[in-house]
């Protein structure tokens, strides 16, 4: 149940934060705890997913349902139990490793189905658990301070790939500026359907150039200056897509954050199941009991006339 | 006779399925056992396909053997891929406008089975066209030829129930329904009571009867197939993916994730058809993952919210899985994945049958967790293995995989209509409500109370954990969590008897003991019989569970019969349950019967088989079938 | 003595690591053998880590053992963690600024270890401060403690060489360094070789060296370790991963794809760094794929061409890598995998080592293909190890498992510098130039003459294919494919003798015989020695290859010994060599000494263990070390 | 060696062609046939790539190398040839399901690497050799013969999905029209870097949505509407993305088909490679002895100096 007057530090869980001191992490987690206190969720309704790697740890770090899962895979995961139980606020902290690298399918793939769940992307451009290796984030040629060498791969944008991929809610947002972080997250939850957050996040050990002061010199907020992400229809939707895309090129000297498009006209994957499945969003697969004092609650009769059309009747 | 068998076969993509369908519908309504295998190319259109089926009067599981009593081709390759598979005194039904079609044109033939083919004609005397096979298999083997003009059957057709030509050349594969339903002196109502079965009413339906009527005439000659024993009552006629659905659906299961594969795929769309639950509120949720880690992730996280959760999928799907296996093992979820295997290794055989995924399921995915692994011998265990299951990943709170096979998956057969009220649920060891803290992973036992996502704050992670889901690396801890999950080994031994684990055919004392699982099971049970004809007492003992083992009977009949009179009977080429038996009671497999060239084993080659190990063979190497 | 053994503890990413390369090199240059191991958490800053070495002064491989001569801490964590580790008569230093520092205020200790610790403390009457644990070591234990103001020390260090506070404070770990050379009475030029090499010359260079003068002053004690018996001549110092970096190089290695992973990426991150070989034209591309799938098929793709390829994982990244082994194995292709096991099942323990991925690599993938898997138990075998295994992958065109661990990854070891004119590279079967039609699976041998992708036309196909490389499903080619492919089992069984599958060492008629692997192999024979002590007659069978077995000398112990008077030691829960040994030779193993804790067996547990066994006990679990 | 005056025919392999007759794929082939021998390359030095599916089987029908991989991976089976030998000539033949379901992860990382392969998408909508399931590229509510209910999940825009990803050159063909496929396959092929071509291929059997019918009335030459694909520098290179992607969302009524995107700034990854390794192109892996006579052709002394880091001569 909801506590009473929830505050952030009811969220935080008895574990021991292991994050390096002044890890970007602490802002999201920080905003997180803000966050969820402010909306009064329920802890026991709020599911944390999260993926392997520094960022996968969030996951014991907060005081609601927590499942720390495999790298690449807290999407489907996050899936599995968003279809099953529609009605669990779902919730997905995950690395740039993670989510674009090894995960990319599954990023891919979930943008497709627009289903109601809240992705944040760590994203501190290395691999940072396995110390320092060049995540999907770093632009080709950069060398953060343990690449023996500058980095070979061109970056993915992300934006641009949630774009691509089908996402209805695409923002992002810097996690020393909790507050805005806090209120892209509140808007990211409350929107329906697949919801994507870039958090720019400073890996204090191993990135030496995306640094707080790297970053505090270059985001500007794009509300503040006036972009209107909200499209209503398809056709907008075209039309905010490409010009969120423009935007989202713009990465070297000034870093747009905010939202930077928000689709209301695609239906959410648990409307679209329960189009087929009238009962679902009601009765879904967790809440329905299958048995009866131990029995099926299929008995003879519902068998014989589901499967009627695989029984005979011997006739000579 | 007391059973018959036919091969019909034609080009895939062509019709040779309904066909199928319709006659195995229409013995069953008869009230005979049936069984029909399908044997397929991986392509969509064009190579050859064929079923193999047996009629069984008596009421017994039918099992497929050589040689058959009719040989019905809608093509020319069917004739020459067949030629020599069917019995003296049987009957070919060929296309006579095809008769001089040489097999050196057939293109959809491969090139391997062409060149043996050619060799085998010319030792046969055989010049190589339709006609020329048609005359030696009624010379030579006194096989009733019965040559029809499909061209002119269509015309009739045409005529009859005004067709236009394009259309009428869609019922070529009917042709094969009338023939046999002629030969075998089917009933016409059991006929058309199959057909609307198939086609409900409408057009087609009326076409196929019509045609079946105008086919019937002309088709000369019967075999006298004896009256079935089954006088009446109900038949589930299903193949093995319908088997599985329906359990599945029987056994509570909400939610199936899976990717397309040959031969799992089919048991989802079934799913998905019968989605609605007995159209009531309840729904099963399919979800077509965008690959097989998406669709055991998804199984794993759905499961955690409390849905009973499978998946389903073939060798290479399975690999995939693999490492979601060990995440869902070390946070004891409960998960079931319905392994269908196919030849491989890698691709393999796509669309082949094989047993030899067996070493990779009993160990999958890198360290260690307890599992289950169970297979199913025919249609009804997979049913019923399909709800134990269901039940065993609840009640031991572990990922359970459960073995069958593309023969199983693609054959259609007849079953009684399953008692659901033998269908128990076990949901397992559930948290009691309203408890001031929970722990997920509580120490108290070695399972511990569940309880699912959404009602209490709890943790999961893939890391060693502590009682309350966090990750914690601290030894003594990891020794009690390793024990205490490890201990499920221990409970599964207990919780599922040694008698749950396999089933004993056949003599009581003797000579020869099988050892088999799977699909070996139909044509070990025939052969076994056979055999005792010839003299030769026998036995099948069939594993029904690889984790946990049937230790005890295993070593038994070792130490009763010793070595040299067991044999293992595998569609693999190994012998992997030898690997198995070893382990669990340190007896080495000696003799073995394997096969792997992606055809079931048949009854009569088994039979051989045997007596060739009874002769001082330690290894037979089985390759009937094309 | 002719040995010490220390423990030097702190922050992971305070510098331990450092510190502890420099002793290593300091000693070894001294002509010392070193064997220096590594445990942290999966955490980048602030978890207990620690090192634990053993400096031995003879020539021969030294084990890890506990209890320790000196304990090094950086921090009240190490102090509390290891308080119980010290040998009576050993040294602790320890910073006495934190001398009042509560166990119970220490937010980075695991609550688990905490609870453990204070159990322990109340039991020995320590209060639960710094002050309160060395007062107990020194009263009741005979523990020196030599506590030094660490504040005071680099208030020293500040004032010799002019650096700020900020900048002086990260030399804490060096205060270890300057303890431990003081109490074994290192060569101050030994040292100065040590810092350079870690450093060059430079600020750090010289702080150290200036830090290490200041500390050695103020360490009063000595630990009298005897010379060392070698000479002279040139020492490898490196790690285990370092090895097989290196051996890849000489061996011939031209390809590596990796995906990062603990604790397997250091390989890769070596073989970047020497991926110019010589300095000259040629060169190693490593590739950094977007995931262990990606990284096995680019491997198995660059293969193709010629190119040795090879990738390194551990345990996750294996179960993704399965499906891909498949297709090399059905496709003939030589690749390597570097396996280094970690603590599983699934994530596990991340940085804490394990053998619980035997079986897992053993039986990877569906279906049945050739494959080899071979075990390192040292750094010198890892070395040679792969070499033989690029070698054996060109040999006998098939996937090569090579298992290590985290133990042997992560421990740095002094060992001879190779002989590389022993390095023997054969390609194996090539195809001789200028065919006419090159078929790339010719059935005229079981390994066909091999070409590369750019020379001739050919195709690869994960189906069922002839020998062209083409698709084929027919029965006769699958049963003469198969055949062909797996009879490679049988050149590899004749092709790597009994002889390179095992090493045994120890009493020739012995009471007890240990069956180990892996990392097992240096507290074995260690504790064989020391068990000669007492007078136990004790030999230890260490297994080299897994595919192909050592069956005939494994066979040979069980008969001549028996079950009862044979132990099988290893990182896992379930005794997997156990299982194989069953399946290779129908001997049970019946007696198992096992350790999962995520921490090496050490030797002294190791000896205790086995007299319990040989009084009785059947199995023994070992979890010495925190 | 090549083929003096290689004819198509010379391409075609023994093996029998067992599409479905009627099949898109026959179009595929046929261009690929028409274009080998226009640009009369060595069977030898072009190796065919494919991943599991009808489309699968190019890899046979082709006289060239051929390297049938597994469902999902020809890409990473394509670099690796690639990384070893970069004189070969690969081309990746792949279908839809394959690149853009499970293997999109593979897809997205190889842009960001631009290696010098091309990748021909065979596009019918449907995974054909399952029989007939929707594919990636399927729109959401389009009901093809095999579903047994209308398409849950939106289809990707793999135009959009390759900007987003890095691809250097991306276009859209379709298989009855030969000759347009030809040349683009040639542009892809003479594209130095990563080129993705998108063709339209009608699966008779499975989609009778997307029939010839429907793509005849509906594809247009956008080359031939005027539209430069090319961009010659960064800032030249967002300006086409965003214009390309505009143009690739306009699928419904119209289908342009053409060059959407060609940049020539980007350095390909065996040019990224030879940076770091001078004799990288010249002298790659595949070329390399690494033995004579049975050893190892480093010796002692290579051996020493090149690891003298890890070794210490003793002294007393
Ligand atoms: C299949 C698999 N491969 C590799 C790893 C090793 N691994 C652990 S954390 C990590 C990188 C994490 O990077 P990112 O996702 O960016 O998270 P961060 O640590 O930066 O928050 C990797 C590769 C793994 N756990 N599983
Ligand atoms: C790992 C794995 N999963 C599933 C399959 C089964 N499978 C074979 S073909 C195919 C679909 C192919 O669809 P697509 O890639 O679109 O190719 P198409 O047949 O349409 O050309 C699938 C899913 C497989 N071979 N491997
Ligand atoms: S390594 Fe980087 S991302 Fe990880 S905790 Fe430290 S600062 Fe944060
Ligand atoms: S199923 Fe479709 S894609 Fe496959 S061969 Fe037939 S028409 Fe072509
Ligand atoms: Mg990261
Ligand atoms: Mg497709």
């Amino acid at each position: 149940m909801a506590l009473k007057h929830a505050s952030p530090n009811d969220f935080r869980s008895s574990v021991w934060n292991d994050w390096c001191p002044g890890c970007g992490n602490f802002g999201i987690v920080a905003a997180m705890y803000q966050m969820l206190a402010e909306l009064n969720v329920d802890p026991e309704k709020t599911v944390i997913v999260s993926g392997i790697g520094c960022s996968g740890k969030t996951a014991h770090f907060i005081n609601a349902e927590g499942v720390h899962t495999l790298h690449g895979r807290s999407l489907p995961f996050a899936e599995g139990i968003k279809l099953s139980n529609p009605e669990l606020n779902v919730i997905v902290n995950v690395g740039d490793g993670d989510l674009l690298g090894i995960g990319a399918g599954h990023f891919v793939a979930m943008g497709r189905r627009n289903m109601d769940i809240t992705v944040l992307m760590h994203d501190n451009t290395v691999y940072a658990l396995t110390k320092g290796q060049a995540a999907p984030t770093l632009k080709r040629g950069e060398q953060t301070k343990s690449l023996p060498r500058p980095n070979m791969q061109d970056a993915i944008n992300p934006i641009g790939l949630a774009l691509a991929s089908g996402y209805t809610f695409i923002a992002r947002s810097y996690s020393s500026r909790i507050k805005h972080l806090k209120e892209i997250i509140r808007q990211a939850i409350e929107h329906r359907g697949s919801a994507f957050v870039d958090v720019l996040q400073p890996c204090v050990t191993f990135d030496d150039i995306h640094t707080y002061d790297y970053y505090n010199k270059r985001v500007y907020d794009i509300q503040e200056n006036g972009w209107d992400p909200l499209a209503k229809n398809e056709q907008e939707a075209v039309q905010k897509a490409t010009q969120a895309l423009v935007k989202s090129y713009s990465m070297d000297e000034r870093i747009p954050i905010g939202v930077f498009y928000r689709n209301i006209s695609v239906p959410t994957f648990d409307e679209r199941l329960n189009e087929r499945l009238p009962y679902y969003i009601k009765n879904p697969p967790a809440k329905q009991p299958i048995e009866k004092d131990g029995n099926a609650i299929i008995d003879q009769e519902i068998f014989e006339n589901t499967f009627s059309d695989f029984i005979t009747e011997i006739v000579r | 006779m007391k059973e018959i068998r036919y091969i019909l076969g034609g080009p895939q993509g062509g019709g040779l399925e309904t066909s199928s369908q319709v006659l195995s519908w229409a013995f069953a309504r008869e009230g005979y056992n049936v069984m029909s295998d399908r044997e397929y190319f991986s392509n969509i259109k064009g190579r050859h396909s064929y079923v193999h089926a047996t009629i069984l009067s008596e009421n017994d599981t039918p099992a497929l053997a050589y040689p058959v009593n009719v040989l019905g081709a809608m093509d020319a390759e069917t004739v020459f891929t067949h030629s020599y598979d069917v019995a003296e005194g049987g009957y070919m039904i060929y296309n006579r406008d095809e008769s001089q079609v040489k097999v050196v044109s057939v293109a959809s033939m491969e090139d391997e089975y062409k060149e043996i083919l050619m060799k085998k004609f010319s030792e046969s005397g055989i010049s190589g066209t339709i006609e020329s096979v048609a005359d030696y298999l009624a010379r030579e083997r006194k096989i009733n030829i019965i040559g029809l003009s499909y061209r002119e059957l269509l015309g009739e057709l045409q005529k009859s129930v005004n067709v236009i030509a394009a259309q009428a050349s869609r019922y070529v594969s009917s042709i094969l329904i009338g023939a046999v339903a002629a030969l075998t002196g089917l009933n016409e109502s059991s006929l058309d009571y199959a057909l609307q079965r198939r086609f409900k009413s409408g057009e087609v339906y009326e076409h196929n009867l019509a045609f079946s009527k105008i086919v019937i005439k002309q088709v000369k000659g019967s075999i006298s197939l004896d009256k079935p024993i089954m006088g009446g009552g109900k038949r589930l006629v299903v193949s093995g993916n319908d088997a599985v659905a329906m359990a599945k659906v029987v056994g509570g299961l909400r939610f199936q994730s899976y990717y397309p594969i040959t031969p799992a795929a089919d048991e989802s769309f079934t799913l998905e058809e019968y989605e609605r639950i007995g159209g009531g509120s309840d729904s099963i949720v399919v979800f077509q993952a965008e690959d097989e880690i998406g669709a055991i992730a998804a199984a794993i996280g759905s499961s955690l919210t409390g849905a009973r959760s499978a998946s389903a999928t073939s060798g290479p799907g399975f690999d995939l899985m693999t490492e979601g296996l060990g995440w869902a093992g070390i946070n004891e979820v409960p998960v079931v994945v319905t392994y269908y295997q196919r030849g491989g290794p890698s691709t393999g055989q796509p669309t082949r049958g094989g047993q030899s995924d067996l070493l990779s399921a009993v160990f999958a995915s890198h360290g260690e967790y307890p599992r289950i692994v169970i297979a199913s011998g025919d249609h009804e265990e997979a049913f019923w293995d399909t709800i134990d299951a269901l039940n065993f990943a609840d009640m031991f709170q572990t990922p359970v995989i459960h073995l069958v096979d593309k023969f199983l998956a693609n054959t259609i057969a007849s079953m009684p209509v399953p008692q659901v009220s033998n269908a128990k649920i076990g949901r397992g060891k559930l948290v009691a409500t309203n408890l001031e803290h929970y722990k997920r992973f509580d120490y108290s036992s070695s399972i511990s109370p569940r309880a699912f996502l959404g009602n209490y704050v709890m943790w999961y992670t893939g890391d060693e954990h502590n009682e309350t889901g966090h990750i914690t690396e601290e030894s003594k801890n990891r020794v009690m969590m390793m024990k205490k999950r490890m201990s499920k080994i221990n409970d599964i031994e207990a919780g599922i008897p040694e008698s749950r684990r396999y089933s004993l055919y056949g003599e009581e004392k003797p000579d020869i003991v099988l050892l088999g699982w799977g699909f070996v099971k139909g044509s070990a049970l025939r052969a076994i019989r056979d055999l005792k004809v010839e003299g030769i007492k026998a036995s099948y003992l069939h594993i029904r569970s690889f984790i946990p083992f049937p230790k005890e009977i295993i070593t038994k009949i070792f130490r009763e019969y010793g070595a040299d009179r067991i044999i293992d009977v595998e569609h693999n080429y190994e012998g992997q349950t030898g690997f198995l038996v070893a382990m669990n009671t340190g007896n080495m497999v000696k003799r073995r019967i394997l096969k792997y060239t992606g055809r079931p084993i048949y009854s009569n080659e088994l039979a051989v088989a045997v007596k060739r190990i009874i002769s001082g063979s330690t290894e037979e190497v089985l390759d009937l079938g094309s």
